[in-house]
């Protein structure tokens, strides 16, 4: 038995520390604790099973070998012998599946929700929209491209983490109407057990009732392109009161923003905010660099759109391109942060048209 | 090594099986619809026109929530008029979606709805939906577009909120839509 | 897997007037004869094997550490899927098909398979469709980057230009599957040799059977879900597509309607292999042997309703999940108790543990840890928190590798005696057995924690609490990857000049093949044995 | 109608996995393939019928 076996069944109960975790995880609501016990329940009794048919076997084979002189007898059928080794495992599925289908009715659950959610997987980012409030933002991983490419050190939460993570609050129903936007993703937080696909066309229903404040991460767990592994979800939740501050503070950034958006910029500055938004948003599949990738996404440097008529420009950035990967990134991005990619590629990434524009001018 | 008549025999009808069950294949499309319209699988549901009775269940309500999804390549603007509506099973309601196209060309766009929990699917009528037909829209213009329904009253008792979402696809380019053609033709037969 | 040398003796058999093979590259390209084609079909397989290890080095070197060190994700998605669609239909089905060429005419004595200029044909396009699939690795866009389940629309709108080649290529393969199913059930049923009556049939021969009526059940609807992709694709239909009133679940459907009968095809030869080796080495007759070829046939049945347990968290009504979830336990029951025949087998027997054996004996154990795991999997509930991650990964790894591929190891050390006439070297083969089964688990095991722990599937990147498992994985892919070149080096060094066989090669063996000398004469049973 | 009912009878116990040597070969002897081909399709209809109803009353009897 390696060393990795023995560890592994000596740590198999108690969930061990994170880097050493062997187990599923017990979360914080009720459905994910009755999954765990579930999910216990019968590793325990496919343990029990195991042991006693590979005792049989293992002894079998201590036992009766030629070397120790066994003789082969000749029996080879017994039907009472088989009918037992039948109904026995038959008996042992039933006990399971009692208790399984108590909890998978539970989670078909339709009461009344407190808050509803809309979440929509898009290429390689969630975005979350709250039906009862008018909230809604996009959720892009937020780990540094330095650290996935082993220039910088690694965080804790690393390839976990995202710039504005969906909050919801404690103790509250939270139904989830998951769909997607492109491919099918599915969204999936083990803590909270909740693990739906979002298939383009069609809505899924889930919902979760939190017990514990605080931040729970999962990832897009169904294949969805190239970043498949680089869309996690992050979910903060907080007490009745902070969620309330919290709707608060989003509305008034809402009206923050849509004022900054008649403001003007030194065109400094909007290189400045435009390369951060690039490395974010862009920096997928244009690179870093601006080199793009040969035959699948086309280089900034020196593209005829980002050197020709800055109206041109603006608009396959607002409106994407049907048929290829560029999305549509008008309601992905506030016009600011429009103003300012559309501005540093146009001056950075080794282009130097020279001209700029200001949110004002993205809005019309 | 001539095979003998009975293998032929055999094979040819080892080979009808092949066939049979490739174009079995091709009948679980159809297959498929029916199965998801008495199950209301995947949300999807097909009845359209007037409900066959008309009493209304006026002891409880049912909260119909409406959702609208923008597939990557839609630049239009797609929301409803009104977030969620509170209605009695059995009663007709009107709702609408506004929907503008801000590009500069002319488009036709095709919305597919979607209905959640799919237990309630078999039991939301569409009396007349924009979701019937091809919606056409020139550059830079907006409509509002109608929506009659009705909730069955023999809607179960345990669902309380049914969620009606519609994804509206840009079909410009795909079918052979021509400007002139699309006021008064049918939307795709399925839908 | 076997690998018979290019220009094998000229065989004494009994009437020497008839011609022996052709020789040159002429023998191999127009062969009728099934030994020729099954060492053909084993070779290839063999090959296939070591392409898609090869890939899996790469996911799993890819995987060592946290951080992107040696592939960019696209072409990591492209190594998964084609890790996944070599290994199944490149290395499992055609190493199966192989064994069934060479043993299924010796063991019912048949002089040959029922349609031999078929069976040349559906080997030779094998080839070729994979050389279709491989070739799209160098095209701009890259290989078929979706999974080996090619789900929809990540597989029709948003593939690489590459996917019309992936659809041909399956297309192909398809093909070449319905075809080796139609020529093996028209053997059996109509060549058994007078007196070997269908209760008789060794059980190798039962599972194939029945695996062939599966084949030609399910590789059409394979083919049909292909041919859908295609008119999506390229001719403007919407079978998938949301936008003109497809759906992409239905794709889902259709694929796993397929899919799980497949996973079937995958593992009962697996089975009968294992009923055949288990009784010599334990020196003692099958336990229950009526009841295998009952179960085996309801299993067969069985599995074509069963398929959305795949499909849990897609979005189903209540009475779907709960359905699927009874029927999926249900059917655990005949497949998991064919177990205890293999151990009642053993029980009071006299065994001795030579390399088949010891395969055959691991082929058990792991293989039902793989059937546990597949029962945890069945509880639906449970399975929103296990689908897609790598409890998955751990759980079908275990049903493949040590179960598909420990069985058609261990039926290359057992047969290969009676192809070639020369006995593989035994130490050779404990050390390729030791090191692969030391691999397997070391590779394997882990993946179960780290797919509790919440790790999702086909992802070229992780969080750091999942790194240690997974480099204690990728150091065990590497060991069994390269424990293979032993076996390799021990076929390859005594196809010839390993030590003669004798013609019952191993004490306990009976059959019809073990009646025939060996290296088994290039035309047998021509005229057909006396069975008592 | 005697091998008819026979036939169904080892398609019952085939599901089940446990099968005795005697009854298989009177099976064999006296069987026709094509019965115990529409035997099996029957008993999968069957089984397929017998776990819905399974469902609908263990759902039936929660609510």
């Amino acid at each position: 038995m390696t060393k990795a076996m023995v560890l592994a069944l000596s740590l198999f109960v108690l969930p061990a520390k994170a880097d050493w975790q062997v187990n599923m995880t017990q979360g914080v609501t009720e459905l994910s604790r009755e999954i765990f016990d579930l999910h216990m329940l019968i590793f325990w009794i496919c343990v029990v099973i195991g042991v006693a048919v590979f005792g049989v076997m293992f002894y079998s084979i201590f036992k009766h070998r030629k070397s120790k002189g066994a003789v082969a007898e000749h029996w080879h059928e017994n039907t009472t012998v088989e009918v037992i080794w039948t109904v026995v495992p038959f008996v042992i599925l039933i006990s399971m599946a009692v208790p399984a289908t108590a909890t998978l009715i539970n989670m078909y659950d339709t009461s009344e929700a407190d808050v509803d959610i809309q979440v929509t997987g898009y290429q390689w980012k969630w975005r979350y929209q709250y039906l009862n409030e008018d909230i809604d933002f996009f959720s892009n991983l937020s780990t540094p491209r330095d650290e996935i490419n082993n220039v910088q050190v690694k965080n804790s939460n690393y390839l976990l983490e995202v710039d504005k993570p969906l909050v919801i609050p404690v103790n509250k129903k939270v139904r989830f109407l998951i769909t997607s936007n492109d491919v099918i993703h599915s969204w999936w937080v083990p803590n909270f057990a909740v693990k739906k696909d979002a298939i383009p066309g069609f809505v899924n229903e889930s919902w979760v009732r939190v017990e514990e404040p605080g931040i729970y991460r999962g990832q897009c767990t169904e294949l969805c392109g190239k970043e498949h592994g680089f869309m996690p979800i992050v979910v903060e939740v907080k007490a009745e009161a902070d969620y309330a501050r919290w709707v608060a503070d989003q509305k008034a950034m809402k009206l923050i923003s849509a004022g900054a958006a008649s403001q003007n910029y030194a065109v400094a500055d909007l290189i400045a905010k435009g390369e951060g938004v690039y490395n974010a948003a862009c920096a997928g599949c244009h690179q870093v660099n601006g080199q793009g990738m040969p035959g699948a996404f086309p280089a900034i440097t020196a593209s005829a759109i980002a050197t020709g008529p800055i109206q041109k420009h603006l608009d396959i950035v607002l409106n994407g391109k049907a048929g290829t990967a560029m999305q549509a990134f008008k309601q992905q991005l506030s016009a600011v942060d429009l103003a300012a990619v559309v501005t540093f590629q146009r001056n950075g990434l080794g282009n130097s048209v020279g001209d700029s524009i200001q949110p004002s001018a993205v809005q019309q | 090594m001539q095979a003998k008549p009975t293998t032929n025999r055999l094979v040819i009808r080892l080979l009808a099986g092949a066939v049979f069950m490739f174009g079995f294949c091709f009948a679980l499309v159809p297959l498929y619809d029916v199965f998801c319209d008495i199950t209301g699988l995947n949300g999807k549901n097909f009845n359209r026109g007037p409900a066959a009775d008309t009493r209304v269940d006026s002891s409880r309500t049912v909260k119909i929530q409406f959702v609208t999804v923008n597939p990557s390549d839609m630049p239009w603007e797609f929301r409803p008029t009104v977030r969620d509506l509170r209605v009695f099973p059995g009663e007709d309601k009107v709702t609408s979606f506004y929907a503008a196209n801000p590009t500069g060309n002319w488009m036709v766009a095709q919305a597919v709805p979607s209905v959640t929990p799919f237990e309630a699917a078999p039991y939301l009528n569409k009396i007349n939906c924009f979701c019937f037909d091809r919606q056409p829209l020139e550059a830079g213009s907006d409509v509002e577009m109608p929506l009659v329904f009705v909730v069955d009253p023999d809607l179960p008792e345990h669902i309380s909120t049914i969620t009606l979402s519609y994804a509206l696809y840009d079909i410009t380019g795909s079918a052979e839509v021509s400007k002139n053609s699309t006021s008064d033709d049918k939307g795709p037969a399925s839908l | 897997m076997a690998t018979v040398d290019i220009d094998l003796p000229h065989v004494k058999d009994d009437d020497s007037h008839h011609h022996g093979p052709a020789k040159g590259l002429g023998r191999w390209l127009y062969t009728t004869n099934h030994k020729d084609i099954g060492s053909m079909y084993l070779i290839f397989s063999l090959c296939m094997f070591m392409i898609g290890g090869m890939m899996a080095l790469v996911i799993r070197a890819e995987l060592f550490q946290p951080g992107l060190q040696l592939v960019e994700p696209g072409f990591f998605n492209q190594m998964t899927t084609m890790h996944g669609l070599i290994m199944v239909f490149g290395a499992v089905m055609p190493a199966f098909v192989g064994l069934a060429n060479w043993m299924v005419p010796l063991q019912i004595g048949a002089p040959d398979m029922a349609l031999p200029r078929m069976n040349n044909w559906s080997f030779w396009i094998l080839p070729f469709a994979f050389l279709i699939l491989l070739s799209s690795l160098f095209m701009p866009g890259g290989g078929p980057n979706f999974g080996w389940t090619f789900y929809a629309p990540l597989s029709t709108t948003y593939a690489p230009d590459s996917v019309t080649f992936f659809i041909f290529g399956v297309h192909i393969m398809g093909a070449s599957s319905i075809m080796g199913a139609i020529n093996i059930i028209a053997t059996i049923l109509n060549m058994r040799a007078p007196g070997m009556t269908m209760m008789k049939l060794p059980l190798f021969v039962w599972t194939w059977l029945i695996t062939a009526f599966l084949l030609i059940a399910v590789m059409p609807v394979l083919a049909g879900v292909v041919t859908m992709m295609l008119m999506d694709i390229h001719f403007g239909t919407s079978f998938f597509n949301a936008a003109g009133g497809g759906d992409p679940v239905l794709f889902q459907h259709i694929f796993w309607f397929f899919g799980h009968p497949e996973v079937y095809i995958m593992i009962l030869p697996a089975f009968g292999i294992i009923s055949e080796i288990i009784p010599t080495f334990a020196r003692k007759r099958l336990f229950g042997y009526s009841s295998m070829v009952y179960a085996v046939a309801s299993i067969a049945l069985l599995s074509f309703v069963v398929w959305a347990h795949h499909m849990f968290t897609v979005g189903m009504p209540l009475v779907g999940e709960v359905f699927f979830m009874f029927a999926t336990m249900l059917i655990a029951v005949p497949t998991g108790v064919k177990v205890f025949n293999w151990i009642a087998t053993m029980f009071r027997g006299s065994m001795t543990f030579e390399t088949p054996m010891l395969f055959a004996l691991a082929f058990v154990v792991l293989f039902t840890l793989g059937g546990f795991s597949g029962l945890m999997l069945a509880i639906a509930p449970a399975d929103f928190q296990y689908h897609d991650t790598y409890f998955v990964v751990a759980h079908f790894h275990y049903v493949l590798v040590p179960g598909a591929i420990f069985s058609i190891m261990a039926a290359a050390y057992y047969w290969l005696p009676k192809w070639t006439g020369h006995v593989l070297n035994e130490t050779m083969g404990k050390t390729h057995f030791w090191l692969s089964f030391v691999g397997v688990n070391l590779t394997f095991f882990p993946m179960h924690f780290v797919g509790l722990a919440g790790m999702p599937r086909r992802i070229p990147d992780y969080a750091l609490q999942f790194a240690d498992f997974n480099s204690m994985a990728s150091v065990g892919a590497f060991i069994f990857g390269f424990s293979q070149l032993v076996f390799i080096y021990n076929v390859v060094q005594n196809v010839r000049a390993g030590q003669k066989a004798t013609d019952r090669v191993w004490e306990g063996a009976h059959g019809l093949e073990w009646t025939v000398p060996s290296p088994a004469p290039y035309h047998t049973f021509s005229t057909p044995p006396k069975i008592d | 109608m005697k091998l008819w009912l026979r036939a169904l009878l080892s398609t019952m116990s085939a599901f089940l996995g446990v099968q005795s040597n005697e009854r298989r070969e009177r099976d064999f002897i006296d069987g026709k393939f094509p019965v115990f081909v529409a035997a099996g399709i029957t008993f999968t209809l069957l089984f397929l019928l017998a776990v819905y109803g399974l469902v609908q009353f263990v759902l039936w009897s929660v609510d």
